[in-house]
């Protein structure tokens, strides 16, 4: 196993150099001067000339590149160009927003949507199983945002239960920390919710048609029991490729949670220093990004190996 | 009907009239009118043609007929005096395990791959009985050494992946046998074992019935085992029962046509003898090796020798057959030989050009006079291609005109007796046998001198295999192509082969024409094959004892 | 007692010399005070220091008042604001001509010092009691010595708030707190001259990159006070019986549109007349605004109500005048050439006048293609003076506040110097002369005489094109009072009421 | 029976019930909606009319008017020409070309590590990005958001169809093609490429449903659609301010997004258990 993963975390590497050349590539390709941007309205060419200089932006890409990956080494993401703030405090001001609310979306994604897929499964074909498709597909047709404002007009303007926005970290007490995070939650699992529960559901089905549900059947094990216990277990590798596959691409929805319940988190943080042309600043997310996808995947593989003993590296 | 049931006390399982139909659809039933009992102690052993009812007539007994798909429509099956059919979902549960219970074909896939073994044999108790956790561990750790498994303890804590097909097959006997229910369905629980292993399996259940007194009813369409642990037989056919008998009457005197059919399809372990060959070679293999390496990082790779120096030749119109256990390596080598398979080491030359050292533009050239015939009937035609272009793929490929192609396609086909109507279908709409021609077929367009048969008809019912065999034999002496004929069933080997390779762990252990291999076999190996076939004190074709 | 606050967009960044964004000049206001201010009637009024002048006006002294000091305790010297001024001047667009008419500024003492000009100017004054875009804030010397392409790195200022550094969130949350140590002064608060007597602890910025949020986060009681309140979300506070709205900014803003004089079509006078002709303000202000309390159409390039508020042209600046239009056009022999209108899509404040725009220019005969871009790539590709088929442009719109528009100089879209000048290049020398004419005029009436001829000038010859006036109401909890009214939004003066 | 009958009566069980039909009526009424909005629409859905802003329902404007004057049911009639075009554009470009790198993928193993660690890479972008990016180069278009939608999600297909191609590499039948000494293009053409049909009309419908979404999620960071376009999306987003005093600008696109959607998933879910073998054993 540890191997594995050692492999795994070096074959990361390259993934990283992609992602990095690619995106640095592209953000110096789109036209946006953060020179004019810290300038403002009336800078004259000369004085832009002068601010780039200053950022180092008038260097061949060539240079910039390599002086970014050398600093990467040694551990230094630069400083924001617009607030010269550094990088790495500025993610880790706001990693716990995201955090918070990508932990708390997968929570209830799993305690809501395997259930959720169970049930339908168990009842295939039934009004139940209609019902709950039902319900997870409408989680798959309304944008996150209108989510939002529903949740929001509802729970925090007409019944005045949870405050409309914000964040508070735990440390300031875990009550306010996790009413600020209710609705947050609740609007973006809808989307998962509705892809685990489905997956769930047909992964189930599948195995339910397996010989050794069969066996189970012969030795007369209940239809409770064969979907937990020998159904749900061996349908936990796709669910958990799906979860995987979900936190990887939770980020454009955390974006929009974030903006409607002004979660101070990442989210914002990329699209705030994409406008902004704030190139250290996305270089680093998007490295913090690829690299918690590439862990991801490396923890989700390891849970394959949990779930299904056939599976060893 | 003979109801000799009376010697073995009250029947545990009668089943009358019982009806099985298709829930959607107004096709005819799957099941039709079928009738039996079984006693306590007795085997009654079910045969028939494939898809002539034998599995649904189980799974009707245990009440795990697929949903919506299959259901009893009439009938009535007795476990004692309760009848079954009737039986709230509740009773079946109940009655499932503790008083019948049932062992699948595959027990590759009949264990939960997820879950130890010992906890799903362990299950049963936990489901019928009150016993405590130690006790049931203890009960578990029991009867896995009743079923002689070695190391109780290791194989408790294993996972199905880590145990061979055989001690697979022995844990779901012991799911099976455990709480020593009244009856036991065995459905061809051992078409997927080699015959060493079928052996030792066959010798437990024979053991376990007359240790518990089960009545056991076992499905198979090997008459070899029929002869060997039938008390009775039971013929089914396209849904009905075709006859009921003891198993003297039905193996020497059958009343019924398809049954007197069926048994004489049976081959027999005799070889005839045969004319020595003094053709051209068409194919030599020399010193031929093929290792496997399982890569494993930062550790060295292991290894698995699966052909270690083997050598071969094989003449015009010659049929050679290669035999041993399964995993002795005998696909190995005719992957190896069609070019499936890089060797490790070795020459191969086909009708004197050698392979090896050859310019892949070559190699194509030569490959085509060696053509090869697969064991799975119903996966080597593309299910999305029409018959005919399947047919005229080879030749079309090697720059035959379509039209050309398609002339000689019809030619083949009439060869193989098929109608040239059969060009114009998809593979579905052939049976398991028409298929297997229709890939003969194939194979010959490309007029080869060397055809490769990997187990062409292990998956075909005695009846069609037989019709196979004929027209291989017939197809060698007509295009005086060699053929090498892989196959694990001696019987097979003896009804078709010139001379007979035996393989060993990679190995070949012993060869020679048929006649001596199978008549005196010298080698221990080939002798404990030998008598690990089933039914090999009677000979079939003459219904009488060997 | 702190005061939360939604501000109309984050605070990035935070040197307020380097940037003219509104937010950085919003925070410069809290942490910073300058030398002069100027009052609701826009006299300049004494702040951190007091003037006198010479008889000749071209010598003058100012004299810092006593007890300011910087928030790391040191007092404030004469040293550090000319050190301040210097740094402004290096980048300032009003403080360049005002420099070719400085001869030197030295410290006198610890207390004052002296600027010596080789003309008399109104510049000097104006220029040091700017409240926008970059109003010369003071720094302690070691802070202003930064090159201004630099940002400084050090928020040490001597205005009634402290920046608390550790709370700052870049785009997220900006925190201040009160500067016990200031000393207002005596005179009542009016925009940014008077006493800046804080009333408060503490000042919380937010920024909430959806406006529905804030509005929602208002009502819920989670926030104080909002900046702006979009005019499509007005109706939901303005009958809330808990929330005051009011226009705080007397002046407001107006927006305009900007055509590319390089390239044909608007190389050609009639065609930009034409442009300007076709676009109904009122349209522009129907989609922008909506509620005809808080616009007005007007076709003053120093903006109505301003002293140099001239509205030549009024009559077919204001109304869309589709047949005029397409007689110009027919006029100018316009071929079907493209016109490529630069459109955002973030900013609400932009975003609807390219849509009008694009759709009465159509009406008028003009080939339009929209080209749809955030604000940023826009403001980046206004300075592209490529042809528009080689990823120029041809038009764009944005808006200015009003406040530092109503001269020549502060109103960025009468630079005329063609390609030296502002996006859109237009070259009309006249104009260049008029604006210095203006800077040297010895009295207000002068100057309005010459404010009015550099309006006609512009129009005629289409060097931008108003497309109205607007203000933008802020909403607060009525548990608050002492709002001030001000161009610029200020945070003294407010309290809690119990 | 044959296999084709089986298909055919699995499709008739399927669409006798209620709602794979309801779907499948919704959907074709959404696409005559789509195909016909010209003649449909009763005014021109960019025409600005600022006057009449936000008139609320009146004859002229069946469902209101927007914050720009426009007839709410005309751009939503066109905003299903844009929002299927988008959904299908995306859908058919990254199943595409999806299944061109994960044909390449699975059967060039040699291949296979480099295209699969880009495809990782590219994962990790997230398309809010990619759609800003290609916004600031070119403008916003359909070509913008189409692309910045799709690119995310040709790695998932790649995955699915290389993970076929695995499968399939081991069929007898690919493996009776390589002894008959057909040409790998024969090979991939006739043999494997028709076995990733079922899935990838699974993956197809997921796709869709998602890339509509995701337009709407892109034009409400402001990186969607030019308002030009009339899209659920941005209709959507752009009446959002409304949300409380004007719901429908929210409310009729939602409901035909939520509807189209619903259908989509809902035959996605129906082609799957229809054919999908494995689904054939379900007990
Ligand atoms: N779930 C099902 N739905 C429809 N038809 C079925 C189903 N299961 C079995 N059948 C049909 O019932 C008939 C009998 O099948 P059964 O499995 O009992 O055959 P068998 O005698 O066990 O054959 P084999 O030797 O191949 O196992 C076949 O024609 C088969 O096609
Ligand atoms: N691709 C492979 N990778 C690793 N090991 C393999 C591979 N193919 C075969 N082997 C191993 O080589 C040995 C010989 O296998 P082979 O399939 O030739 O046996 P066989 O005699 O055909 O058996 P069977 O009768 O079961 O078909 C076995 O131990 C098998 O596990
Ligand atoms: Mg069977
Ligand atoms: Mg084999």
């Amino acid at each position: 196993m540890l191997p594995y993963v050692l492999k795994r975390v070096l074959s990361a590497v390259p993934v990283m150099i992609i992602v990095a050349v690619v995106i640095f590539a592209l953000l110096r390709l789109t036209p946006g001067d953060p020179a004019a941007i810290l300038a403002g309205n009336d800078a004259t060419g000369e004085q832009l000339a002068q601010i780039r200089e200053s950022l180092g932006l008038d260097e061949p890409i060539l240079v910039q590149l390599a002086t970014w990956c050398k600093n990467i080494i040694s551990g230094d993401l630069g400083v924001s160009l617009l607030s010269g703030v550094p990088v790495t405090k500025m993610i880790a001001d706001r990693v716990g927003p995201t955090l918070a609310l990508a932990v708390g979306t997968i929570s209830v994604t799993i305690l809501v949507a395997i259930p959720m897929g169970i049930v339908a499964a168990g009842r295939l074909g039934g009004y139940l199983d209609r019902i709950v498709m039902a319900l997870s597909v409408l989680g798959f047709s309304v944008p996150i945002f209108v989510t939002g404002y529903v949740l929001i007009y509802f729970f925090s303007l007409k019944l005045g239960w949870l405050p409309v926005q914000g964040y508070r970290p735990p440390s300031e007490g875990l009550f306010p920390f996790l009413q600020r995070l209710v609705l947050p939650v609740l609007a973006l699992s809808g989307v998962y919710i509705a892809l685990v529960a489905r997956i769930t559901r047909s992964s189930i089905i599948e195995v339910l048609g397996e010989d050794y549900i069969r066996t189970a059947r012969a030795k007369g094990a209940t239809g409770r029991r064969i979907l937990l216990r020998h159904a749900l277990r061996n349908a936990a590798v796709p669910i958990v490729t799906i979860i995987g596959i979900g936190i990887a691409s939770l980020i454009t929805g955390v974006v929009v949670t974030e903006s409607v319940f002004n979660l101070p988190g990442l989210g914002r943080l990329v699209v705030e220093a994409v406008l902004a042309r704030d190139y250290p600043v996305i270089q680093g997310l998007i490295l913090l990004f690829s690299f918690t996808y590439i862990l991801i995947n490396l923890v989700v593989d390891i849970l394959y190996t949990v779930f299904d003993p056939r599976i060893r590296y | 009907m003979i109801d000799d049931a009376g010697t073995y006390g009250s029947p545990v399982i009668r089943v009358r009239d019982l009806t099985v139909g298709l829930t959607h659809g107004d096709q005819k039933n799957v099941v039709e009118n079928v009738s039996f009992e079984v006693g306590p102690g007795e085997t009654l052993c079910v045969v028939g043609e494939s898809g002539s009812g034998k599995s649904v007539t189980a799974f009707s007994i245990m009440g795990l007929l697929q949903k919506n798909a299959l259901e009893p429509t009439s009938g009535e099956v007795f476990l004692g005096d309760e009848n079954l059919l009737q039986a709230r979902p509740e009773r079946m549960r109940q009655l499932r395990s503790a008083r019948m219970s049932m062992v699948f074909q595959e027990p590759m896939t009949a264990l939960n791959p997820v879950e130890k073994v010992g906890k799903q044999i362990e299950e049963v108790l936990l489901l019928h009985s009150k016993m405590g956790a130690a006790a049931r561990r203890q009960r578990t750790l029991e009867m896995l050494d009743t079923v002689h498994l070695p190391d109780p303890q290791r194989i408790y804590d294993s996972f199905p992946h880590q145990l061979s097909g055989g001690q697979r097959q022995r844990v779901v006997i012991c799911i099976a046998l455990i709480l020593e229910p009244d009856l036991l369905i065995a459905d061809e629980p051992t078409t997927a074992l080699d015959v060493t292993t079928q052996q030792q399996i066959l010798t437990l259940i024979r053991e376990m019935q007359e240790r518990q007194n089960t009545a056991v009813l076992f499905i198979t369409h090997d008459m070899g085992v029929v002869a060997d642990i039938a008390d009775r037989v039971v013929v089914m056919r396209d849904g009905n029962v075709v006859e009921v008998a003891d198993k003297e009457t039905i193996l020497r005197s059958p009343s019924h046509d398809y049954t007197r059919m069926l048994i004489s399809s049976v081959p027999s372990l005799v070889p005839e003898p045969r004319q020595p060959l003094h053709t051209e070679t068409v194919l030599s293999v020399a010193g031929l090796n093929k290792t496997f390496q399982k890569k494993r990082f930062l550790r060295s790779a292991s290894e698995i020798q699966a052909v270690a120096d083997l050598n071969l030749t094989l003449r015009q119109k010659e049929i050679l057959g290669v035999v041993g256990q399964s995993g002795s390596g005998k696909s190995t080598v005719a992957r190896c030989i069609v070019g499936l398979e890089e060797p490790t080491s070795g020459d191969i030359t086909i009708c004197g050009d050698r392979l090896q050292g050859a310019r892949s533009a070559e190699r194509r050239q030569m490959r085509r006079h060696i053509q090869m015939v697969f064991q799975d009937p119903y996966r080597s035609l593309n299910p999305r291609v029409k018959v005919g272009r399947s047919m005229v793929e080879g030749s079309t490929n090697f720059g035959t005109p379509h039209d050309a192609a398609m002339g000689r396609a019809e030619e083949l086909m009439e060869l193989v007796g098929l109608s040239t109507a059969a060009l114009d279908r998809y593979p579905h709409q052939f049976s398991g046998g028409q298929r297997q021609r229709i890939c003969i077929a194939r194979a010959l367009m490309l007029e080869p001198a060397v055809l490769v048969a990997d187990e062409a008809v292990s998956a075909l019912d005695v009846s069609v295999q037989e019709q196979v065999l004929e027209l291989l034999d017939e197809i060698r002496e007509r295009t005086g192509v060699g053929i090498l004929f892989i196959t694990h069933d001696l019987r097979v080997a003896a009804r078709i082969c010139d001379s007979i390779f035996v393989m060993n762990q990679g190995r070949i252990v012993e060869h020679g024409p048929a006649e001596h291999v199978l008549g005196r076999p010298e080698e221990e190996y080939t002798q404990k094959l030998f008598e690990a076939a089933p039914g090999r004190h009677w000979d079939f074709r003459n219904f009488c004892p060997v | 007692e702190t005061l939360r606050v939604v501000m109309q967009s984050g605070l990035r960044i935070t040197d307020p010399i380097m940037t003219t964004a509104f937010i950085t000049r919003d925070h410069g206001y809290m942490i910073y005070d300058t030398l002069l201010g100027v009052d609701s009637d826009f006299n300049v009024r004494p702040q951190m220091a007091d003037w006198e002048v010479s008889e000749d006006e071209k010598t003058y002294t100012f004299t810092l008042r006593d007890g300011l000091a910087w928030h790391d305790g040191a007092p404030v010297t004469a040293e550090d604001c000319v050190a301040s001024i210097k740094r402004w001047a290096d980048i300032d667009s009003t403080a360049k001509p005002l420099m070719t008419m400085v001869d030197n500024i030295e410290v006198v003492d610890d207390k004052s010092f002296k600027v010596q000009l080789n003309t008399p100017t109104t510049l000097l004054l104006a220029g040091l009691s700017k409240m926008s875009s970059r109003a010369p804030f003071m720094m302690p010397k070691r802070i202003a010595e930064t090159p201004a392409s630099e940002s400084i790195d050090e928020y040490v200022g001597s205005g009634p708030f402290v920046f608390v550094e550790e709370e700052f969130q870049p785009g997220i949350k900006v925190a201040y707190e009160k500067f016990e140590e200031y000393v207002p002064r005596d005179e009542p608060p009016s925009w940014t001259a008077g006493g800046k007597d804080v009333k408060v602890d503490r000042v919380e910025w937010l920024t909430m990159p959806d406006q529905m949020t804030a509005i929602n986060a208002l009502q819920s009681g989670e926030v104080d006070f909002i900046q702006q309140v979009p005019f499509d979300l007005l109706p939901l506070v303005e009958n809330a019986s808990d929330i005051d709205v009011n226009i705080l900014d007397p002046l407001g803003a107006w927006t305009y549109f900007r055509m590319n004089w390089l390239h044909s079509p608007f190389d050609n006078k009639l065609v930009r007349q034409a442009a300007i002709a076709a676009v109904d303000q009122e349209d522009v202000m129907q989609a922008l605004v909506g509620n005809p309390e808080y616009y007005r159409t007007c076709a003053a390039i120093m903006g109505c109500g301003n002293v140099n508020g001239d509205e030549y042209g009024k009559e077919w600046v204001v109304e869309g005048q589709i047949e005029k239009a397409k007689s110009l056009l027919e006029e100018a022999g316009y071929d079907d050439t493209p016109v490529v209108i630069m459109a955002p899509t973030d900013l609400a404040m932009v975003v609807p006048q390219p849509i009008v725009i694009g759709d009465a220019l159509r009406k008028a005969g003009f080939n339009v293609q929209m080209k749809m871009m955030d604000w940023q790539t826009l403001a980046a590709q206004q300075g592209n003076q490529d042809a528009p088929s080689e990823g120029g442009w041809n038009i764009f719109s944005t808006y200015s506040i009003l406040a530092t528009s109503g001269d020549p100089f502060g109103n960025t879209p009468l630079s005329t110097d063609g390609r030296e000048s502002w996006a859109g290049w237009p070259d009309v020398p006249e104009i260049s002369e008029l604006r210095l004419d203006y800077a040297k005029a010895a009295s207000v009436e002068e100057q309005k005489e010459i404010a009015k001829r550099i309006q006609k000038i512009a129009i005629d010859e289409g060097v931008v094109g108003p497309l109205g006036q607007f203000r933008i109401p802020a909403a607060w909890s009525s548990e608050w009072s002492g709002f001030l009214e001000s161009p610029i939004t200020l945070f003294w003066n407010i309290s809690k009421e119990d | 029976m044959t296999r084709r009958g089986l298909l055919l009566r699995r499709l008739r069980l399927a669409f006798g019930g209620g709602p794979a039909l309801v779907s499948l009526v919704i959907l074709t009424l959404v696409l005559l909606m789509a195909v016909f909005a010209p003649l449909l629409a009763t005014a021109d859905p960019t025409a600005i009319a600022p006057a009449d802003r936000l008139s609320g329902l009146t004859i002229e404007h069946p469902l209101g008017t927007d914050a720009y004057g426009r007839d709410v049911y005309s751009r939503v009639l066109h905003g299903a020409r844009v929002s299927l075009l988008v959904g299908a554009g995306a859908a058919l470009v990254s199943v595409a070309v999806g299944l061109v790198i994960g044909v390449f993928a699975g059967y060039f193993r040699a291949l296979d590590s480099v295209i699969m660690r880009t495809m990782d890479g590219i994962m990790a972008i997230p398309s809010i990005l990619l759609a800003i990016a290609l916004i600031s180069l070119t403008g916003a278009s359909l070509l913008t958001v189409l692309v910045a939608i799709t690119i995310p999600e040709i790695p998932r297909v790649v995955r699915l169809v290389r993970s076929v191609i695995l499968n399939v590499r081991s069929e007898a039948y690919v493996e009776a093609a390589i002894t008959l000494g057909s040409p790998v293009r024969r090979i991939l053409l006739r043999h494997m490429v028709p076995n990733t049909v079922a899935p990838l009309i699974v993956q197809g419908t997921f796709v869709f449903a998602s890339a509509i979404l995701t337009e709407a999620t892109l034009s409400f960071l402001g990186a969607g659609l030019p308002t030009e376009i009339p899209s659920w999306g941005n209709i959507m987003s752009e009446g959002r301010s409304y949300f409380q005093l004007f719901p429908g600008l929210v409310l009729w696109p939602g409901l035909a997004l939520a509807l189209t959607l619903l259908s989509v998933n809902v035959l996605g879910d129906v082609l799957r258990d229809t054919l999908d073998p494995k689904m054939e054993k379900r007990t």
